[in-house]
């Protein structure tokens, strides 16, 4: 069962991809666009697998805080936000994000926001094992500028 | 009398540790005596956030961290 | 079973939407972002019921030609575009738009750009029934706005 | 010999039919009467388009249908 108006999780197991949309699609049935967002581990040169740690009093509420203002200021009628931590392989799921709203554009920004926040504003730490070991990740200049469109007055 | 220090991400790797105790109060000289030099570099990055009981600092140099409490340093981010 | 990289189709009935993406997503397992936009009939003051015609020698053939345009544009993986035609009741999914690429820009713009085009620029016809009975819709300008917003230089 | 003519979306209203057989050939000029004025007001909308044999005319006014020819007058569209 999905909580509304928002589903806000860290997982430390896979998830389910069709049957949280379905659910979650479920849950929002008034809504007329549901814009859904799925990140995976890519299978990329020699990377082995992932891993995301995070700091428990900081990671949770600071996505719990993200919804809820996504949710304002997008004027959604809910948002699904969950995020994978612990060791992933190629091909699995990081990231689930879902927003519902009144109309589509609202649902595309809203996702397009979650996506750029939790990339480059939440508190995760990721890292990658390739053949040589393990190798941290900092977020790309494209993730920052992505980030900082939001910073700007709205046009 | 102690604070837990914790090192998150890379900084883990650097500190070559997860965690330490280390004695009370603590505050930011104090805490960039104990981590070290390189560790100390690291934490004058901007990029670089200080949180005790669990809240994130708005100046981490107001470091004020007593006994029991726990100090985290926090590397740049990257998730999704 | 989807067919890749592009999987067009129109529906004459409803569509079960978490095995849809359930499907999409296994097919591009190596894509690191899928974006999926699901549109419905809003329960909207007294609408009762929508109805989408189509033009058979124009409709499907438009619809593939502009996945296959998405699909270079924004360098997918592959897309998923299907459109309900007949009478629909309000909560019906009436399009169902995925798509899957390498970074998650290429996937959130692809969506949005298909999404616009199927709203202003595929031959489709929609009427709502109301308590007065049927009435045709044109897109909304801000619908036109949307769609005009690709045929500037990107940036 | 005869073309027929297909109404969508809202001109089969106007139209109060789906489609009607009209004498081959027709073009523009020939289509404008057979219409009436209403559609034929429509028509004259740069927004509204015409195919012929399943293939949208650039041109809506080099209109030439021939004998079993299906010519489809196209209304300003509405998907999604």
């Amino acid at each position: 069962m999905l909580a509304t108006p928002l589903d806000v999780r860290l997982l430390e197991k896979g998830m389910s991809i069709g049957e949280a949309l379905a659910a979650f699609n479920a849950a929002h049935e008034e809504a007329g666009g549901v814009v859904s967002f799925l990140g995976k581990v890519r299978p990329d040169g020699d990377v082995r697998a992932l891993e995301l740690t995070h700091y428990e009093p900081l990671t949770l509420p600071g996505m719990e805080e993200l919804a809820a203002n996504a949710r304002t200021r997008f004027d959604l009628d809910g948002a699904l936000v969950w995020h994978r931590i612990g060791v992933m392989n190629p091909g699995e799921a990081i990231v689930l994000v879902a927003t519902a709203a009144r109309h589509r554009r609202n649902a595309f920004e809203a996702a397009d926001h979650l996506m750029d926040h939790l990339k480059s504003a939440a508190w995760f730490w990721k890292r990658e094992r390739r053949d040589d070991g393990w190798h941290w990740i900092e977020p790309r200049d494209a993730d920052r500028a992505d980030l900082a469109r939001w910073n700007s007055p709205r046009t | 009398m102690s604070v837990t220090l914790l090192f998150l991400g890379p900084l883990r790797d650097l500190a070559g540790e997860q965690e330490r105790e280390v004695a009370s109060p603590l505050d930011w000289a104090g805490l960039i005596e104990q981590v070290g030099p390189k560790i100390a570099a690291q934490l004058e990055d901007d990029r670089v956030n200080i949180a005790c009981k669990g809240k994130v600092l708005a100046d981490k140099r107001a470091l004020i961290a007593e006994d029991g409490d726990e100090v985290a340093l926090l590397p740049p981010v990257s998730g999704g």
